[in-house]
Parts: structure tokens; C-alpha cells; sequence
């Protein structure tokens, strides 16, 4: 096993490679810019397609385009990118072709900062494009995860035809870490039955489309896709706990959030508070079943996030009101430290979990304080 | 009539290969169909049918692929040029052709546009220039005339406040990697013609690899003109002419000497 | 148990890059080890820190509000983080661009004028690897061999005398005595 | 002397737009009144002799609905 | 009082007018495009400012300058196009400058189709552009309701200097109804403290920007925001209830899936059956409070939706466990019959209400056949 | 040095007014700080400031309205000449400006700007080309050199892949709408002298509405050019100004007889 | 009680038109209603249909399975209608542009050949006019008087005698008896 | 005789870029060495006699850092 330190942006688009990705497209943004970067020598050097396009836009179009002609593609970009993203997934997903994108997420609205941030959970979870359909999203915490999962997107894009988005923060795109990475795949040499390849002379001519003029054709559609996520709801669920066996409460937070939560909760576990946590890797879909489960054991799942609490509705919903939730975050690429994580951690297990109210109500008028205080 | 010995005749012109034996769905008169078989016609002679991919893009034309013979994607409005992009460079010994109105071309699909051509993208692109929106029910294009009246500019293009018309290919054709654009119109045999010889230039253009091509194509759109069939091509002729001449505006060097 | 380090100083003091030699040496050991840098504006000028913390267990926050030790290059970087140390950590302070001592009584704090140091030597950008040195001989978190080999990984690709003249930065400041 | 030729129309296609009628150098199509096509248009057809199946009805007709058909001559006119 | 006959679109169109709106930014797209040729000859002849934009990207930040410049402001649209939006609508959530959208929701994902559909909802609701902040989404029924919120959408946007989105459906764009137009107001004449109209000698310069560098700062303004945002929930919620005096069950849906269901609601009184109709207007913020209410209330809740279940998390998440929730939906530009949600009011009426699994999935399993035998 | 009596002296050169007395983020020796100088001194000179509102975008000069002392918007990225068309149809009669870079103008902006020039949109832009995309640390642009290596052009820029660099102004000059496009340099005095003439005359044209204006700047980015900002200007002149040449693209006959 | 009127057949046969005279009389006497359109695809052609309903009070969903009549215009109309009309309810067919005979007995048929009545007063496209005259004499929905007004309000702005010609088409549908 | 002329160059605005320095005409300015800004840059200063006031410098300053004097001349010669 040979682990060598890499730069997240880097490191995930090595993986892309090592997965036999084709073709890659994206446009420079930070905090991104290296995995475009790192493309833009790695891929001719290989002899695939590397090419900076000229917009968002752009990209995921020719993304579509390439998705279409059946090679493994992507591109990465980070939030306001993904906006600028969301009619070409919303096609793409209506089209049912494969392809994988990376967000890594920074402070936001608007042009906001490059900071890592969580804000984009909702835009890219509960929302996406125009009309119903779910890209699948994973969100790892750490840069050897991120490998992991970056070199299993494309196989699970194809599996079910969709698109599959690795969600990082500007934290996990720009630290070090050390990372084993996976072996290199032959890119494909066949083209996919279904892609518009050109017909050789050899079989009918395909035609890939998002268009269904009939809504009863759109809705067979429709219910095609839902069926599928149905399929992805039971096979792609992941997630990851932590000293869960014994605990009498649990910290639920993903990502960077859920990495800063791990800290805390292994300070509290040292200070003998019996908390756990437990962190979803897949965000979409979510481990709702798990954390349902959950509620028989725990006196209360404790949410944090580097957002205004927007996973904290799928812990609500999945929870549906059987224990107590709290909630803690930081928005526009604040970080928050352990210590911050630690002292609600203790701050509940002293006072026990109280329910008046919404959490994020509970929340909004604590953090003004902490906000006018630092 | 008398009854035709066919025995003695010979086929001058059929349907083309490349073009489903299908009842479109254009209306009555619409030069999107003439184009339609252009490129058919073309491709059948150049033998390209099976190594070819479509682009179809946002307006009228967005169900060519129902017409076309061969494999074929639909892009979002405006955005044929990246999908194509995508396509070709997946497939850069591969045929791929873009189909596109007016509006999504040069309106909402500018900025593809202007970066395939100057990226020297290797496609084929068969623009559609009828000077207004027809699927939506005819508003102003970036296309449409100075006094034009259209469902959005129901006094007439006022230039002062709606601008300028856009002239696409001398624009398009200011950029290097622009390896073919020109610019020919539907309106009459004659000049059917010189579109479909201009639309083999283009395709030719591929094949050598000479970089991006273009043919803008003045199209008549009946209905939304309120006008017959014919009375469009006279429209056509007697207003879209004078304002978007019919030229050639980049032919790269190596195309010179080709004649069909 | 886990170390955490913070290294702080201009733009163009090499932070990052000491702290990158730092994160090797932690991998050259096996260690877990995340180095994380505070990435400033989309555009370039102005202060810049890393973060590096190595653990032998999976590693949570990639960075601390009051780290093990900490590298300050500048004034500004000793105002700011002299009092974030924990208790009992390491204080590293360039006196060359600093200019009062250290208050805390309650931490090991190890203070030398890095940058003249580097300056001896030829070349004042080394002024980090002085610094990174004494640390490491001052927390002995590793040996001077694998700070060595860590050095080198850093450098893969670069040309010799610029590695050559890391190494006698490494060996000064292991070898300055306060 | 002119070719001789004639064309037939697809009726399945045809939509009536005239482009072929106003085009036709020596005037020989016309809608048919007398009969409606399976999409409601009355179709163009020849409707009188002369056509010299010189084509042209085939390079304007937006709908690829016409085949033109024309005399066969010795091998060295067609060159 | 004099109710005319209008069309959707135009009378939409017509109550912005009245309202005092001043610069109208839009691109065709249909079921949208009456509004925009409407403006087209409107406006102009009021002196105002109609333009149609380049593309949607082009109307969104138009409106985003005007907004800035001061004035009342409003694109219209519909689905890609506000998939297309979604950059522009994180930016001017982040400046805090007001403007209204109305999207009229389409058949998707893609190109998809331009029947009436409400599968916008997730994107407009759930999602929105990227970073963390929240539109007021408000969803008519009717013609005359929607008249008379687009009237009043200027005022509520400028109150919190948020975005307001009507959310219509393409049926309620093409369909004509009588309505009565509200009285013309006057065209504000002074330009808002805030806004970028320039100094005139007179001021300090106004900035109007979303870049918030450092993080502390951002915070700060995600802060301001969420806490507009509870402004905002308590004061702009809006609903319609329809026989719930005696109900036993109610029906949840909003537009014209509510109107459907009303019909459906109306035949099963005729039956006897004790059903009741909750129709929320404001679907952001969501009548969370009431819906937790009326658990108290009712047996369960039926949510009838033309989109595979959007608001129905609301539903779920508002409700809290408590009741049991059904769901049925149709999906890519089908509009149900009142029949279908009528079907299913008789059957939750005889069979009453179980509750294992997910709505969805009972809903899905049961869509299937009705698709087939259709 | 012998010191100086001021008494006898006059003030020949000052800060402008415009630009309030602030320490820029940009790096030293960056030409887009002359070019703010400049926007700030003809604004002065015409006394404008009062009814001016300018538009930032998003690349280096993001904090644009940090520096300017008149009211100012930010945009997105690419979209500047859109939220101005918005800004000035409000208020057509202040002064409007955007300043953007390469970058913004034309790669994600193309469509943007081509249409405010096309609408003759009565709006000056200020148009920043330093090859490359200075903010995001160097990347290649749609006016990076053939040739030029940047952090996403590592072994130089391709022009069979990357395709070829756009000339802005010869494009856009192609437009009915556009009143005024011209480029200028601002590598050494003369040239910066003749920068500020061209500025001037941008500014009469809005002033005038003469429709759409634009002053296309080549610039340096010493950062990312790995050069010192003296040898920066060097490269420029030695490698920009042959590739980019310093011309009037289009002049609207109104102005063809100021002077200034 | 609420009355569901479809109109049905060809683009251009003007059906969209003469559901919103429908609307106009509705809205005449008072009523809630609301026309709703088959809006086809982003273009041109094929079939159009819409339906009218008008209520006393709050109108819910502006289409419905089983309408209370229907107005049909050609043959694929009739096929789809016939059989979803309400039991009792009304179907209008222009006999002009069908080709077989009303099949149900339950309910109220009025078959008239429409398009020879509109040619007959001189323009076939009145044939929307003349059918819709049926339906209200028929069905006893409005008075002839409520109709002219809603035909006037319908045409607001139009050519006088192109108003004169819906008059008359107006009164000959009326007139028809079967 | 040339006319005398200085610059005062504003110590906060100064990035030491020397782009003033290789386009004065007569080489007056330089760095100075001795001193440090408070941004941390050795700001540019004359250091030699000579200035013309010609205002080049202020030109091509990016940070329009400096301010330039000249001799005032009668009234004539300014026109
Ligand atoms: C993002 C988006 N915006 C708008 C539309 C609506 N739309 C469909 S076609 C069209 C215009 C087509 O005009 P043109 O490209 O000129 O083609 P034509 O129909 O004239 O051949 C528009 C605006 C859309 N489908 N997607
Ligand atoms: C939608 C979007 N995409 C990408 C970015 C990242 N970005 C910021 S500045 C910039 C390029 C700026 O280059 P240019 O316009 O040439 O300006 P310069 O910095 O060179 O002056 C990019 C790509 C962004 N902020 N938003
Ligand atoms: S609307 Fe116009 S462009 Fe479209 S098919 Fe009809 S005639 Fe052709
Ligand atoms: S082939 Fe020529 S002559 Fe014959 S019908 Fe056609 S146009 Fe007329
Ligand atoms: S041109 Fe073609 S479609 Fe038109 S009338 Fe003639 S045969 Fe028919
Ligand atoms: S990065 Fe380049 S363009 Fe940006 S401020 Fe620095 S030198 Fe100027
Ligand atoms: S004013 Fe002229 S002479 Fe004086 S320092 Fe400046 S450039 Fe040199
Ligand atoms: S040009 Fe300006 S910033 Fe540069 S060294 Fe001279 S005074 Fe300083
Ligand atoms: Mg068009
Ligand atoms: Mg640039």
C-alpha cells in the first residue's frame, strides 16, 4: 500500500482518471481551479479529452454532448458554477445518460467566498433543475474517501443512468491528506447499445432525447426515473458511524461538518458523555431508514452543518418527530471549531433536550450571539 | 394525361436515404423541410449517413431528429455547439452536425456559438435564419428586420430601443478558427441550389478537417410572417436579401479549388 | 493522542511549504496527517497560514482553535496565535520579524532569528525550514532523519543545490541553540 | 427538342404549399381539388403533359414529396 | 366592480402593471410567453421599460441591474428558464435587492413539454440557486388570486428586500377566467435610499454587491437573512381552507392541483364523506403551523400533487408523524381528473388510512397501473 | 536634495477625485490599476461623477467599487452588460459603465456583451485583456496567445484543441448597434496617453447617445505571467500588441470630429 | 350546478374562439367560469380543443372526464366525445365534417350540418358560431340576447360586417331544427 | 531651460513596482531602501535633481500614488 499525500482537487480528479474517464470539460473556479488544472495535463497526456470550455454552461452541455456519445465523463466546478449547471442536469437527467459532476462547495449567496461551505445542500439535494427527478449525491469527508467514491461514481452513473455528484467544500478540495489511489482502469473501448455513436451501418439509429411532446409519455418517464431512484434509494445508501454502540445520543453531520463534529465528539467521549456519530455519506439518497431506526436508541440526534440547516430537514423528516433534534451550524464559509461542537454536546447532555420551538429557531437566536461576541 | 411508359425513364430525383419516408411536422411551405433535404441529400452523396450524429436543437427544428436517419441528440436551446463539442470530441472521426434556428443560434446561444467557431470545433453547422422565433409563436429574433412587426414587437422593430439586427455569419466569420461560413438563401430553385452546393463545402470542411463550418440558410416561416407559402419566398427575396447578403464570408484555402 | 501545528506568517514566507515537509515527515511514520491551508481571495498578497495536524487515528477537524504548536514567522502571526497554544505546546517566533518577547510562561516557546539565520546561509527564503527545524527538535516529534527524507519528497523534481541548501537549513536550525 | 419526364407526388407528404406549382418552368402541376390527402390537404399533381422532368419541383418542395422521372437518352448525352 | 375575461398570462401581466411595476426583462418561452408580449405593447405605451433579453440569463440579471437601479422590477418565465435563472436569483438574494418572478411550470425534467406540471416545486422551494437563503414562493389557484397576489408582490418583496416568485402552472397561464383588476397605482418617483441611482452630489455611494470575502462577513449577512426569513414566516403565510369546519380528513394541494381537488372534494361531500381541502398559497413559507394543527384534527392528510410528491414532504416534515399521510400525484404535464383524486378519497374513506411504507411508494406502485390501463 | 518650494509650483498631476485614496488589492505594478486611474481622471474631467453608476464583474477587478468613488453594482460573472442594460434603461439619462476582464467579457460573458453592442445598448465598457484569467491564478482565456502557457495551457496553448484567441473588437465592431470600439495599450505613457483620449471619446459617445462603446485595453498580469511588472510590459508590447493590434474599429461618424 | 362544455375539433375551425363567446355569456349572467385551452405543441397544427365551465360558485378543476356537453366539429372529435358526455348532457356535431350517426340514446344529440350553414351565409368558418347557437337553444343555457351581447364583447374591435356575419350565424344556428 | 518640477509620491498607495522609474525621461526616481511602507513595500522617492515635472511618471503609476509639481510660468507661456 503506497499512500502519498495529495491535494483534494488533485486527488479526485486522479481517481477520475484511474475510473477511466474519457472526457472531461469545466471552467475555472475557486475553489476548484486545480482539478480543472490537473486535467488540463493529465488527460492529453493520456491521450482523452481535456477541454476548458468557455462558460458553465458550456461545460455541462459538452458534458451532455459526451455523456450522449457514451464515454465516461465529468466536470467540477464549485456554486455558482452548479447554478449556472442546472437546466443541462435537468436535460441530462430527463435523458437518462451518465455522467458525474463535482461541487465543491464555497460561501454563498450570490458571489459570496471561496470558503468552505455546506450551502449548497439544498440547492443540489432538495432541489436540482426544473422537474422531478434525483441526482444521486455523495458527499465523503475526507480526501482518501473522496477517492474512493470519485472512482465508483462513474460505474454506479451507468448502473442507473444518472447523474451521480460528489458534494466536497473548499476544505476537502484545497487540504493535503495522505491517499491510496486505485488502480488504473482501461478506459472502454465499446460504445455504450444506447449512445448516438453513429449507427456504422450496423444497427438502428439512436436517438437520445428530453423531450416527450405527450405528457403521457413525459409521465412514463417520469415514473421510469422514479422507479429507478426507488432502486437507488435501497442500494445506495452510505453513511458512516462512530462510537454508536454505546451512545445515548448522536451528532449527525456530513462532510467537513461531520469530520469537525468527529473531533468533538471524541473530546466529549474523553470528558465520558455517551454521545455517537453518525455520518451520511450518501446525502441523496438519505439514510432515512437508519436514522428512523435510530430513534429507538437515542434520546436526540444533534445536527450540525456548515449551512443554515438544510440536512436538518431530512433528519427531521426521516426522524418524524419521535426524539428531540438540535441543531448547530455555520454559515457563509465560517468553519466552526470543535470547541464550538463540544460545548452544545455538553450544554445538552447537562440540560437534557428540550423541544419548544423549531431547532433552527433555537439556533438562529444563539448563534447571533456567539456571531456578535468573536 | 397519358399514362408514362416508366420503363424508358430514369430517376432524376427521389427522396433521400438519409431522410425518413416520414410526414413532418412543419407547416405547409416552411423551408425548414428544403433544408431538411439538403443535408440529406448531401450526406447520402458523400456517402455519410452511417458515421454521422445530429445535434437538433430548441425551436421548430427541435424534432429533426425525427426526420433524419441517423443517430441524433437534442440539445438544450441554444447550446447545440457545446453538445456537439461533446460529441466530437468523443468521436472526432465521426460526422457531427448542429441544426439550428435563429434565435437559439444567435440569441440565447450566442456565447456556444462564437466559441465553437472560434475554437475551430470541427462541426458542421446548418443555421436557419427565417428572422423570427417560430416555434414560440413568432416574436422578435436577434434576426428579425428594422420594422419588422412580430408577436413581441407588434409595432415593428424600433432598432432605437430593441437593437440592432445581428448579421451572424460576418461576425462568426472574424474569428480564426472559422474554417467555412456562408451565407445563401431557400427562397427559389436557383439559389436552393447554391444552398445545397455551400452545405457540401461545409460538410467537406469536416471531412478535411479544416475546422468550424457554417451555413446560414434565409428561410421562409409562413405562418408567423402571416403570409402563403409563396408570398413568403417573395418576402424572403424582396426584404431579408438587401439585409443579409448572400456571400461567403470565410472559405479556408485548402477549400479553393473544390468544385461539385 | 494528536499533534496540531499552525504556521503562520506572509505571503511568500513559504508557510505552505513547510507546512507540506511537515505533513511528509507524519506520512514518512505512517501516521494520519492532514494538511490544511487558509486559502486567502481568489488573487494573491496578503497573510497566509496552514494548518497540519497528525494523529494515529482518523483525523476530525483539519484545523483547531488552539493547536499543539505553532510557527510564527511574523509579528502579526505572534500576536495572533502566542495565546492560542494550548498549555505545555510549542511556540516557534522568527525574532528577525519580530519585535517583543514572549509572554506565556506556560508554554515551551522556542524563539531565534530565523531569518538571519537564513540569510547566513544564503538565501533568507529558507528562513521556514530554520523555523520547521527547531520545532521538530524542540517537540521531537520526529527524528532529524525522517525530516530529512520528508524534505526531500518535498522537493522531488527540484534541482539539487536548492535541496542541498534545505538540508543545511534543516541541519542550522536543528542545530541553533537559544 | 426538350426531354420528356414526369414526376410523382407522395401523397402522404404533399402539403399543398404550391412552391412546386409557382416553380415549375412550363407550368404542368396543380393542386388536385378533387382529392384530399390523409392529413386534409388537397395534393399537387401533374395535370398537364410537358413536364421535361427537369427537377425543379424537386429542389423547392419542402416535404421530399416528389420523384422526377425523366426520358432515358444514349449514354453519351448523359455525360 | 367589473370582471373581465382574461387570460392568464396577460392578466398577470396586466396586475404588474397596475402595481406600479417599472422595467419588465423577459425571453419567450411557453406556456409563459403571452405575459412577455403583452408587456411588449403595454409598457412601451406607458412610457416603462419592456426589453426582451438575449436568453434568460440575460432577463434574470437585467432585472438584477434594474433591481439595484431601484425600480419595481419582474421577469416571467418557465421551467429551463428558470433553471437558467438560478445564478441571478442567488445574486440578488445575496445583495438583498427586491424583484418578482413568476414561472409558469411546465413538463420536465429537459426539454420536456409544456402541459401544466408542478415540478418546479422542489427547484423554486426546496432548492433555489446556490448559498443559503430562501424566496417567498406564492402559488394562486385562480386567476382573480393571482391577479390579486402579483398585485401585491412588489410591496412584499420591497418589505424585506427578498425575491418573490409566483409559481403558476401552464394551465393557469393559458386559461381565461373573469377577474377584476385593481386600480392603477402611480409610478414611484423616488429611487430608494438604497439603490444604485446614482449620487446626484447628494449622498454617499451606494454599493450594491453578494462578495462578502471574509467569511465573518458573509455570516453575517446569511444572519440577516435567515432572520428576514422568519420575519417572513411569521407574517406572509397564506392558505385557503375549503369544508374543514367538519372535516374528518383533509386534502392538501396547492394551484391547480388544489382546484382539482376541490371538485373531487366537492362530489365526496355530495357522498357524505367528511372531507375537507387545505390549500396553501404561500408554499415558502409553508403553513407548517397550521398543517401541525389541524393533526390535532383530522385522521390524515391527503396530498394531491401534479408532481411526484414535492410539497408532500412539507406535509410530512410539517406533520411530524402524527397522522398518516397519502399521497397521489400525476406527473410530466398531466393534470389529474377530479375522478382519480375522487377515487381516492372513497377508498381512504372506506378503507381507511395505513400507514407502512412511504406515501410515495404506495403512491408509485399504484401510479404504475393507472399508466398502463390508461 | 535640495527641498522644494511649493509656492511657486503648480499641482500638474493629482489623485483623481473619482478614485477615492485607497490602498488597491491588485498586485504591484498591475495595469489595471492605470485603468481605473484613467476611468477616474476622464470622469473628472467631464464631470460625470455625480450621475455615474458603474458595474463591476467578477475576475481581478471584482472590488472595482471599492476604488471608485460613485455608485456601483456587482455582477455576475460574464453578465455586467446585462445588469447595465438593466441599471441604464432605469436611468437612461446618468452614465453607466461596466469594467470587465477577458475572461468575463468574452468566455462566460460572450453572450452578453455581444448583445448589449448589438441593441447599441447606451453603455461604455471598459474591457480589461490581460491573456489570460488573472484572479483564479492564470488560467488560459479566450485571449491567451497561441502559444501562451498558463495553468490550464501548462505546455502552451494548442490552438488545434484550445482553438484560437478571439479579437474582441474586430468582432463586436461587426455590430449595427456599436457606436464606438477601439483598442488601445496601456504598456507605456504614450500609449497610456493615447488610452485616455480613447476613454474620453467612449465616454462622449455615451454621453451623446451614440450607442454602445467600448475601449478594449491590453493590459498586464505580472502575477500570472511570471514577470516583473516592468518586463511585463515588455512581453506585452513584444507579444500582444502584434497580435492585437491598436486600431478604431469603429467610430460613429458624430464623433469623427472631437477632439480632445 | 355547474355546466362542462368541450368544443373539439380542428386548428382553425375556430373552437378556441367560440368557447370564449361561451365564457363571455357566462360571465354575462354573472357566473364563475372559466375557459380552458388545449394549448398543442410550440407550434402550429393538428387538433385544438377547450373546455368551458361555468358555476355559481367557486369553479375547481377547469377540465373534466365526463363533460355536461359537447361541441363537435369533425369526426376524430366525435369519436373521443360521444361516449364521455355526461348521461342527459348535450353533444352538438356538425354533420358537415362527420360521417356517422350519434350512437348513445341517453343523451341529447343535436347533429346539424354546420359548415353548410356557415357557407350558406357566405364564410364556412362561421360553422363555430352556428354550432354553438345549437348547444344554447338546445340546452336552454343563456338567451339568444345574453349571446349576442357575449358575440359583440367577443368581437370588440373587429370589422363591423365581420360582427354582422357572426350575427346572422348566430340566429341560423337558432333557427335550425333538426 | 527645462522647467523644475517635483513629485510627492503617497507612501500608502506605492506597491515599488518601478514602472515610474523606467519611464521617467530624466531618471530621477528610484526605490528607497531605507524605508518600508506600512504594506511593506520600499516606496519610490526622487532622488536626484532634474525632475521636469513632465508628469510621466504619474502616468503610468497604477496606483496613482504620486502628485506632480511643476514651476509656475507666466500667464503666456501656459496657453
Ligand atoms: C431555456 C429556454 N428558453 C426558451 C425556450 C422556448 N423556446 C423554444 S423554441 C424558441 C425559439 C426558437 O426560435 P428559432 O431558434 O429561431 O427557431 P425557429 O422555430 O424559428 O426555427 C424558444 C424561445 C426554451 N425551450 N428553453
Ligand atoms: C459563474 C462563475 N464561474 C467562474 C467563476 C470564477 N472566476 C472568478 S474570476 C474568473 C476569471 C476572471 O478573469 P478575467 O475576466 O480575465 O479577469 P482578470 O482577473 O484577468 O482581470 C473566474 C473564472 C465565478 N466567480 N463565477
Ligand atoms: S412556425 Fe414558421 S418556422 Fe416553424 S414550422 Fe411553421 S412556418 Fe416553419
Ligand atoms: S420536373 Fe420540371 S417540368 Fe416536370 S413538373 Fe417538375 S418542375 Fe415541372
Ligand atoms: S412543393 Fe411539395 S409539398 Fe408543396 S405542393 Fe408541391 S409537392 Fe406538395
Ligand atoms: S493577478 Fe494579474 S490581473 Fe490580477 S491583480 Fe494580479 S497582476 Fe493584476
Ligand atoms: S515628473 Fe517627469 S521628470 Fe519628474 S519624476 Fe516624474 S517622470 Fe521624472
Ligand atoms: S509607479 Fe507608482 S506604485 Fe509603482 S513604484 Fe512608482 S509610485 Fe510606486
Ligand atoms: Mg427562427
Ligand atoms: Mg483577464
Amino acid at each position: 500500500m503506497t499512500r502519498e499525500l495529495w491535494k483534494g482537487n488533485e486527488a479526485i480528479a486522479e481517481a477520475a482518471v484511474r475510473a477511466g474517464l474519457q472526457a472531461y470539460f469545466g471552467y475555472p473556479i475557486t475553489p476548484q481551479t486545480e482539478a480543472l488544472e490537473y486535467m488540463s495535463w493529465r488527460l492529453p497526456d493520456l491521450g482523452r479529452v481535456f477541454l476548458q470550455a468557455e462558460s458553465e454552461l458550456g461545460a455541462i452541455n459538452m458534458v451532455y454532448g459526451a455523456a450522449c456519445a457514451g464515454a465516461r465523463t465529468m466536470t467540477t466546478t464549485s456554486s455558482p458554477g452548479t447554478s449556472l449547471m442546472m437546466e443541462g442536469l435537468s436535460y441530462i437527467a430527463g435523458t437518462e445518460v451518465p455522467m458525474v459532476l463535482v461541487d465543491v462547495v464555497r460561501g454563498g449567496p450570490g458571489l459570496g467566498n471561496i470558503a468552505p461551505a455546506q450551502g449548497d445542500y439544498n440547492q443540489i439535494v432538495h432541489g436540482g433543475g426544473h422537474g422531478d427527478y434525483h441526482p444521486i449525491v455523495l458527499a465523503p469527508a475526507s480526501i482518501q474517501e473522496a477517492v474512493d467514491i470519485v472512482y465508483q461514481t462513474f460505474d454506479i452513473a451507468e448502473k442507473y443512468r444518472t447523474i451521480v455528484i460528489v458534494m466536497l467544500d473548499g476544505s476537502i478540495g484545497q487540504m493535503m491528506e495522505p491517499a491510496e489511489m486505485p488502480p488504473m482502469q482501461e478506459v472502454r473501448k465499446v460504445w455504450p447499445a444506447w449512445s448516438a455513436s453513429s449507427t456504422q451501418g450496423k444497427r438502428e439509429r439512436n436517438v437520445l432525447t428530453s423531450i416527450y411532446l405527450d405528457p403521457k409519455d413525459m409521465e412514463k418517464t417520469n415514473l421510469r426515473l422514479m422507479k429507478t431512484w426507488q432502486q437507488i434509494e435501497k442500494n445506495e445508501i452510505r453513511y458512516k458511524e462512530y462510537f454508536m454502540d454505546d451512545a445515548k445520543f448522536a451528532v449527525v453531520g456530513f462532510g467537513s461538518a461531520g469530520r469537525v463534529a468527529l473531533s468533538a465528539v471524541r473530546a466529549a467521549r474523553a470528558e465520558g458523555i455517551p454521545v455517537g456519530l453518525f455520518r451520511p455519506i450518501s446525502v441523496n439518497p438519505f439514510p432515512k431508514q437508519q436514522i428512523l431506526a435510530l430513534t429507538d436508541k437515542m434520546d436526540g440526534f444533534f445536527v450540525v452543518e456548515m449551512n443554515s440547516g438544510m440536512m436538518l430537514d431530512d433528519v427531521l423528516l426521516a426522524s418524524q418527530g419521535r426524539i428531540p433534534v438540535e441543531f448547530y451550524g455555520r454559515m457563509g464559509g465560517v468553519m466552526p471549531f470543535p470547541d464550538e461542537i463540544l460545548r452544545e454536546i455538553r450544554r445538552l447532555h447537562a440540560e437534557g433536550w428540550k423541544a419548544e420551538g423549531h431547532p433552527r429557531d433555537r439556533w438562529l437566536a444563539k448563534l447571533e450571539q456567539i456571531i456578535n461576541e468573536e | 394525361m397519358a399514362t408514362t411508359n416508366f420503363e424508358n425513364m430514369q430517376v432524376i430525383y427521389q427522396h433521400p436515404e438519409s431522410l425518413l419516408d416520414k410526414n413532418t411536422h412543419y407547416c405547409p411551405g416552411c423551408t425548414h423541410g428544403v433544408a431538411h433535404r439538403l443535408v440529406a441529400e448531401v450526406l447520402d452523396e458523400m456517402n455519410l449517413r452511417d458515421k454521422t450524429i445530429g445535434v437538433a436543437s430548441v425551436g421548430c427544428s427541435v424534432f429533426a431528429y425525427n426526420y433524419f436517419d441517423f443517430d441524433f441528440v437534442e440539445a438544450p436551446h441554444g447550446r447545440a455547439p457545446a453538445m456537439a463539442t461533446g460529441v466530437k470530441r468523443v468521436h472526432p472521426d465521426k460526422i457531427v452536425l448542429t441544426y439550428q434556428g435563429d434565435g437559439d443560434l444567435i440569441s440565447i446561444g450566442t456565447g456556444e456559438i462564437t466559441h465553437a467557431a472560434a475554437r475551430g470545433e470541427n462541426i458542421t453547422v446548418i443555421f436557419i435564419n427565417n428572422a423570427n422565433y417560430g416555434m414560440t409563436g413568432g416574436q422578435m429574433a436577434p434576426t428579425t428586420l428594422p420594422g419588422q412587426k412580430t408577436t413581441s414587437s407588434p409595432k415593428g422593430r424600433d432598432v432605437e430601443q430593441a437593437g440592432y439586427p445581428i448579421r451572424t455569419s460576418e461576425m462568426l466569420a472574424t474569428l480564426d478558427g472559422a474554417g467555412y461560413i456562408v451565407r445563401r438563401s431557400l427562397h427559389d430553385p436557383k439559389h436552393i441550389r447554391q444552398a445545397k452546393k455551400a452545405i457540401r463545402m461545409a460538410f467537406e470542411t469536416q471531412v478535411r478537417g479544416l475546422g468550424f463550418s457554417m451555413v446560414e440558410l434565409l428561410s421562409t416561416c409562413p405562418t408567423n410572417w402571416h403570409l402563403s407559402p409563396v408570398e413568403a419566398t417573395h418576402w424572403l427575396e424582396e426584404n431579408m436579401l438587401p439585409f443579409y447578403p448572400l456571400d461567403d464570408f470565410k472559405v479556408h484555402p485548402a477549400l479553393k479549388n473544390l468544385n461539385f | 493522542m494528536q499533534n496540531e501545528t499552525v504556521i503562520a506568517g506572509f505571503g511568500g514566507q513559504g508557510v505552505l511549504f513547510v507546512g507540506k515537509v511537515l505533513a511528509h515527515a507524519a506520512l514518512e511514520v505512517g501516521m494520519e496527517v492532514t494538511w490544511f491551508p487558509s486559502y486567502g481571495p481568489e488573487m494573491r498578497g496578503g497573510t497566509a497560514n496552514c494548518t497540519v495536524i497528525f494523529s494515529n487515528e482518523e483525523i476530525g477537524s483539519p484545523q483547531v482553535l488552539n493547536p499543539t504548536s505553532a510557527i510564527v514567522m511574523n509579528q502579526p502571526s505572534l500576536d495572533k496565535y502566542e495565546d492560542m497554544v494550548v498549555k505545555d505546546g510549542y511556540l516557534i517566533v522568527n525574532t528577525s520579524m519580530t519585535n517583543r518577547e514572549v509572554k506565556r510562561k506556560d508554554i515551551h516557546a522556542v524563539c531565534l532569528p530565523a531569518t538571519e539565520i537564513a540569510e547566513e546561509i544564503g538565501d533568507k527564503r529558507l528562513t521556514n525550514i530554520v523555523m520547521l527545524a527547531a520545532l521538530i527538535k524542540a517537540s521531537d516529534f520526529f527524528g532529524q532523519a525522517e525530516m530529512e527524507t520528508a524534505l526531500k519528497k518535498s522537493l522531488e523534481g527540484k534541482k539539487n543545490d536548492l535541496v542541498a541548501a534545505n538540508m543545511i537549513a534543516l541541519q542550522k536550525g536543528f542545530e541553533f541553540r537559544a | 427538342m426538350p426531354l420528356s419526364g414526369t414526376i410523382v407526388v407522395d401523397e402522404n407528404l404533399c402539403k399543398a404549399c404550391e412552391l412546386c406549382i409557382v416553380n415549375c418552368p412550363v407550368q404542368v402541376i396543380a393542386l388536385d381539388m378533387e382529392h384530399i390527402t390523409p392529413r386534409g390537404f388537397h395534393p399537387a399533381t401533374l395535370v398537364k403533359e410537358g413536364c421535361t422532368g427537369c427537377g425543379t419541383c424537386a429542389v423547392v418542395c419542402p416535404e421530399a414529396a416528389i420523384t422526377v422521372y425523366r426520358e432515358k437518352r444514349a449514354e453519351k448525352e448523359r455525360a
